[in-house]
């Protein structure tokens, strides 16, 4: 009974994509797919650093940079030529371990590069790795501390990608091939594989929701929010705190960082305002905004903010519109919009159970 | 002096005091006794503005001070000791003093004697010791001696005093206790929460007993402390043992 | 109802030394907190910690719960040495506490509060819970249900479904034992238990102490509540500026010239 | 190095070291008094210098930065009153959106007025290439007047807060509001005073420097960034010590030319700010006693 209260939303959440995708298709409308795609990718960053956030308390104003990492990784590592290293010891290791592929690339010019699912898989180590060294440090501080600390490392990978020729610099990386996760079901931006990235992505959310809301109703979940609560009491009830904090932020940045792999692979290149302080800022006022401690707000609050900034309707203004929904929010409504007084006894009261 | 009159105040939905009225003369001590959660400390809170009445009458000297803010009540002659000492931890005892004369050297023409620090020296001969020493390093005995000097230093007509003896040793909360009497005979008024309902009573000239937001029982100290079933419910400590 | 493993019965364990404390040192920025403090707290006793304020005793309770480190000394708890550990570790070897100024976790219901209590007693690690396993589902199930019984035997189970922090200060009180007892400690440590509370609910209290003993648990205490401490102790440890000033049996500590002196005052008040 | 590149270096040094120290002690200011970390310190020196040079074609230069200033202080008065003054006890992750929200905002709204061009004030004396001998080197006179106009405001800033009655009220206010509250201090009044103080330094600092520095729509989150790391490393709250963390920032990532690319120099601010919060975040003069008693 209780697995299936907590499971319900996900099953309604399915439905609904699906009914999205026929209506869009019954409607002519299918070009509004790519846009719910990308939303997607950053709502499956926004759920993981709802879950830092809101229940663990633990404030990040650099979750970009693990995006970032994420996409620049693996675009980096899917694009970039190691036909001149072809007799470099290493190079040839890892082309007998079949992780290497040469194709064409656009021009028809031979290429060497490592192949997608490998990419893949060290994009997301080497985010964990990050995230597990800044992690240590970073999460021993608190209130404006921790906020200057995510902050500075959040320009400190914005200023690397920038700078870096290896990057791309201000143009980034573009050529990103398709990433084919199995025959048949290929991450990519192409007018035909709409239809099958909507799902893909929507199904990445799904996933993600169902490891997330299974975590904060568990024995490890209840100790985050009475980290967040409590610190000290925590501690005394056992639960190693700084170990806690650490692992949500490790996994977090993963969640960050397979969206920054998805999306740059469905967009074909990534470039550096990805990684700039504006986008981290974007996704706390949305997680803000959902309610902090909501996942489903969160989610809901990043389909419709993103879905609208994509669809170019707030202009020039983008920037300010999220200016103004931070302070308006943390103004009147800080316990995110659904706590307000006209929603009260309606369905969308915030539930603890996520 | 102060004289409340059919008060009723609370936190949003939840009504914490119903309907409370009292009184305190020039110069007398009078406590308010009464369980955890009663509403002393909301009562007190209301009387110096931190938290607005929703209905009733406050007045401080003939003057409605009801509805008005914490810092023009303040400076109308009552201060509060808080509950809990709530010192400026990071600044010198000597600045804590000073800060407590704010309303008066604020109009005052000759700024020099608001700040004589000599009278609450006198009272509190600790302190001037500490004098260079940051408030947060004291221990809590001396924080609320501190907190007292500090209120003292605005000469309040009436000073009231939540809870001073909370998390003290016996021996200090003995000299606290001596010394709120003290200043009752250097001619001050004091209005006196405590959860010492005996110690308390045996200094005050009257008492006020509160239960869930209203007053049960009023009266001269002497009588309350003699009254069986205020005894019963707040005295008992002693009752049930009378080595300490 | 759920059992509970509480430790043994008291008489088996009574006068074995759970806790030792050994020529303890603690010192801030060059003012001496604790001076060579050491006392032992026997299996299955209530021990009782006095004195001034600014006597070292929050002090004392920090370094055991492994809040600060000594500066010097020893603190044996189970023939394990524990100074300068987490805190957390320090919880998982079987001793649990109170605070004075009640640390309830806001956001989460009464029941929640004592289930975190079970947490030194589960392992159900981040994997295992976002896959939601099997297993992590029947420790979840066993956490809920005795830290259920836990509410029962402390007489507010009808309180599990409200906010903690929103409960009247005595029930948050019970609430904070209950999360205690539900990490079914060897010791407990208890700071300022009584402060703030009624005669009646002070009353209350000591017969939970002593119950709680009786499951054989062993119970270190600050407190300053004479008669509370006079009523319930098997042993009492004064401490006067960092240093220990007197230990013993209730009757000699009240007569102990020294400690009427300097705390207990005279009897004329 | 030659000791001509070499002085080129430190007086380059010297003058963001003092631009920096100026956005800490913005934030010093506002922090003793709140608690809050203002994350709009940056967008204050921006205005300053925009509104001057706004101005500048329609009244003479001294006039233009007092009007500038004025008008900043103005701004800053009006952001307490109007965001934060009524907020009953904000929280500091809610304290440090708002302020974050507000950058964006003011940022935003400089791009509209302002569109993304960079612009400057003239030199105060001479222009880009007049220089004063001073033992042997060649300094430009807008470097005194940096140096002199920041040297004057942390005096007169520190005086401020030791000497006088109103600074003391407003170090209660920063140590305990409910106490200051009980003291019969106007805490609200004292916060909002707090804000129109920083802005006005941080606008007068934004003149001074915006010949040598240029002004820029977007200026602001990088110097908060590293005004937030002088404030940081020289302790928070503490003005004089800030000014000797400026001038070490100032000089290090000035003389970090020589090893690194221009476009790495932020890393290198940046990366220090991680490091005293990692290793010293009491900061390089801060005491730790003392800062265990503040709440952050």
């Amino acid at each position: 009974m209780r697995r299936l209260k907590r499971y319900l939303p996900l099953a309604v959440m399915a439905l609904t994509v699906t009914a999205v995708q026929l209506l869009t298709s019954y409607t002519g409308t299918a070009y509004y797919l790519t846009q719910l795609t990308i939303t997607a990718y950053y709502g499956l960053l926004i759920i993981g650093l709802c879950v830092l956030m809101g229940y663990a308390g633990q404030l990040s104003l650099g979750h970009a940079g693990f995006f970032a990492i994420g996409g620049y990784v693996s675009a980096a590592l899917t694009t970039h030529d190691l036909t001149a290293y072809r007799n470099n010891f290493f190079i040839t290791l890892l082309n007998h371990a079949h992780l290497l592929i040469s194709r064409q690339d656009i021009y028809g010019e031979p290429l060497l590069t490592v192949k997608a699912w490998p990419a893949c898989l060290a994009a997301i180590a080497a985010a964990l790795l990050i995230a597990f060294i800044i992690g240590i440090p970073v999460l021993k501080l608190k209130g404006h501390y921790l906020a200057m600390a995510t902050l500075g490392f959040g320009i400190i990978i914005f200023r690397i990608v920038m700078a870096g020729s290896y990057f791309g610099e201000a143009d980034g990386i573009s050529d990103v091939p398709a990433f084919t996760l199995l025959p048949g079901l290929t991450v990519s931006g192409d007018f035909s594989y709409r239809v099958q990235n909507y799902y893909i992505a929507w199904a990445l959310i799904l996933i993600g929701m169902f490891l997330l809301i299974n975590l904060i109703n568990s024995r490890p979940g209840r100790a985050l929010r009475a980290i967040h609560g409590s610190p000290e009491a925590a501690e005394a009830a056992g639960v190693n705190t700084a170990r806690y904090k650490l692992l949500t932020f490790v996994i977090s940045a993963a969640f960050a960082a397979v969206a920054g792999i998805f999306l740059t692979h469905f967009n074909g290149g990534i470039g550096p305002s990805e990684a700039s302080i504006m986008k981290s800022v974007r996704y706390v006022a949305i997680i803000a905004i959902g309610g902090m401690a909501s996942l489903w707000g969160a989610l809901g609050m990043g389909v419709i903010l993103n879905f609208l900034s994509l669809r170019g309707v707030f202009g020039s203004y983008d920037d300010a519109v999220f200016g103004a929904i931070l302070v308006l929010v943390m103004l009147f409504a800080p316990q995110g919009i659904l706590s307000l007084s006209i929603w009260r006894k309606s369905i969308f009261r915030r539930r603890r159970d996520g | 002096m102060l004289k409340i009159k059919n008060l009723a105040a609370g936190y949003g939905s939840l009504k914490v005091l119903r309907n409370i009225s009292l009184h305190v003369n020039q110069g007398e001590i009078v406590t308010l006794i009464g369980a955890n959660g009663a509403g002393k400390t909301t009562l007190l809170h209301t009387i110096c503005g931190l938290l607005r009445a929703n209905s009733g009458e406050i007045s401080l000297q003939g003057r409605e001070i009801n509805r008005q803010s914490p810092e023009r009540i303040v400076a109308a002659g009552c201060s509060l000791v808080p509950e809990g000492r709530q010192v400026f931890a990071a600044m010198s005892v000597r600045d804590n003093l000073l800060l407590g004369a704010f309303v008066r050297y604020r109009r005052a023409k000759n700024k020099r004697r608001c700040m004589d620090l000599k009278p609450v020296y006198q009272l509190f001969p600790v302190l001037k010791e500490r004098e260079a020493q940051m408030a947060g390093t004291l221990s809590g005995g001396e924080q609320q001696m501190l907190a007292m000097g500090r209120a003292l230093m605005a000469q309040p007509a009436l000073i009231m005093m939540d809870e001073p003896s909370t998390g003290l040793a016996p021996m200090i909360v003995k000299n606290i206790f001596s010394i709120i009497r003290q200043l009752k005979d250097e001619g001050n008024t004091v209005l006196l929460i405590e959860q010492n309902a005996r110690a308390a009573l045996k200094i005050a000239d009257r008492g006020y007993v509160m239960e869930n937001g209203k007053i049960i029982v009023q009266g001269p100290a002497a009588d309350l402390l003699a009254n069986q079933d205020v005894q019963r419910a707040y005295l008992g400590r002693d009752v049930d043992n009378n080595q300490v | 109802m759920a059992k509970i493993n509480f430790p043994a019965p008291p008489g088996r364990l009574r006068k074995m030394p759970l806790l030792s404390i050994k020529d303890l040192n603690r010192s801030f920025g060059g003012i001496q907190a604790l001076s060579d403090v050491s006392f032992k707290v026997s299996g299955g006793t209530i021990k009782a910690l006095i004195g001034p304020n600014g006597a070292g005793k929050t002090t004392l309770f920090n370094l055991i719960c492994g809040n600060l480190p000594p500066s010097s000394g020893r603190i044996i708890f189970k023939d394990q040495a524990i100074e300068g550990r987490a805190a957390h570790h320090i919880a998982r070897l079987g001793l649990a506490r109170t605070f004075q100024n009640i640390k309830l976790y806001p956001g989460l219901s009464t029941l929640e509060n004592v289930m975190l209590g079970r947490h030194s007693r589960s392992h159900t690690g981040f994997m295992a819970a976002m896959l939601n396993l099997p297993r992590a589902r029947r420790e979840e199930a066993d956490i809920k249900e005795k830290s259920y019984a836990m509410l029962q035997m402390l007489n507010i189970a009808d309180l599990a479904a409200k906010e903690a922090v929103s409960l009247a200060f005595g029930q948050q009180r019970a609430v904070e034992m209950a999360r205690a007892l539900a990490a079914e400690p060897e010791l407990l440590l208890l700071d300022e238990p009584a402060a703030g509370l009624n005669i009646y609910e002070t009353a209350e209290l000591a017969d939970l102490i002593t119950q709680v003993r009786e499951m054989g648990i062993t119970i270190l205490l600050v407190e300053h509540d004479m008669s509370l401490v006079m009523k319930i102790s098997d042993e009492i440890v004064v401490l006067n500026f960092g240093r220990k000033i007197a230990e013993g049996v209730p009757a000699a500590i009240q007569n102990n010239q020294e400690v009427i002196k300097i705390y207990l005052g005279s009897e004329d008040d | 190095m030659s000791t001509e590149l070499f002085f080129q270096y430190f007086s380059a040094g010297i003058t963001y070291g003092f631009l920096y120290a100026i956005v800490a002690i913005g934030f010093n200011i506002i922090y003793n008094a709140t608690g809050i970390i203002n994350f709009a310190q940056g967008e204050f020196v921006m205005l300053g210098g925009m509104t001057a040079i706004s101005l500048y074609p329609f009244m003479p230069l001294p006039l233009a930065i007092i009007a500038a200033v004025i008008i900043t202080t103005i701004i800053g008065a009006l952001v307490e009153m109007i965001f934060i003054r009524w907020l009953d006890n904000p929280s500091v992750l809610r304290m440090i959106i708002i302020t974050i929200g507000l950058s964006i905002l003011i940022r935003e709204a400089a791009l509209f007025i302002w569109g993304e061009s960079v612009r400057s004030l003239p030199y105060f004396n001479g222009s880009s290439i007049s220089s004063i001998n001073i033992m042997g080197a060649n300094v430009s006179p807008q470097v005194l007047w940096v140096i002199g106009v920041c040297a004057v405001m942390v005096t007169a800033l520190s005086l401020f807060f030791k000497l006088t009655t109103l600074g003391r009220e407003m170090r209660a206010c920063a140590a305990n509001r409910l106490a200051a509250t009980l003291c019969g201090i106007n805490t609200r009044n004292r916060i909002t005073l707090s804000f129109m103080l920083s802005a006005a330094i941080g606008a007068a600092a934004g003149c001074v420097m915006s010949p040598i520095t240029y002004s820029q729509y977007d200026m602001g989150p990088g110097l908060a960034i590293k005004g937030f790391t002088v404030a940081i490393l020289g302790g928070l709250g503490n003005s004089m010590a800030a000014v000797a963390a400026g001038l070490l920032l100032g000089l290090v990532e000035s003389f970090s030319i020589v090893i690194l690319p221009q476009s790495y120099q932020e890393i290198i601010a940046t990366s220090i700010l991680l490091l005293v919060l990692f290793i010293r975040p009491h900061g390089l003069f801060g005491n730790k006693e003392a800062a265990a008693l503040k709440e952050f």
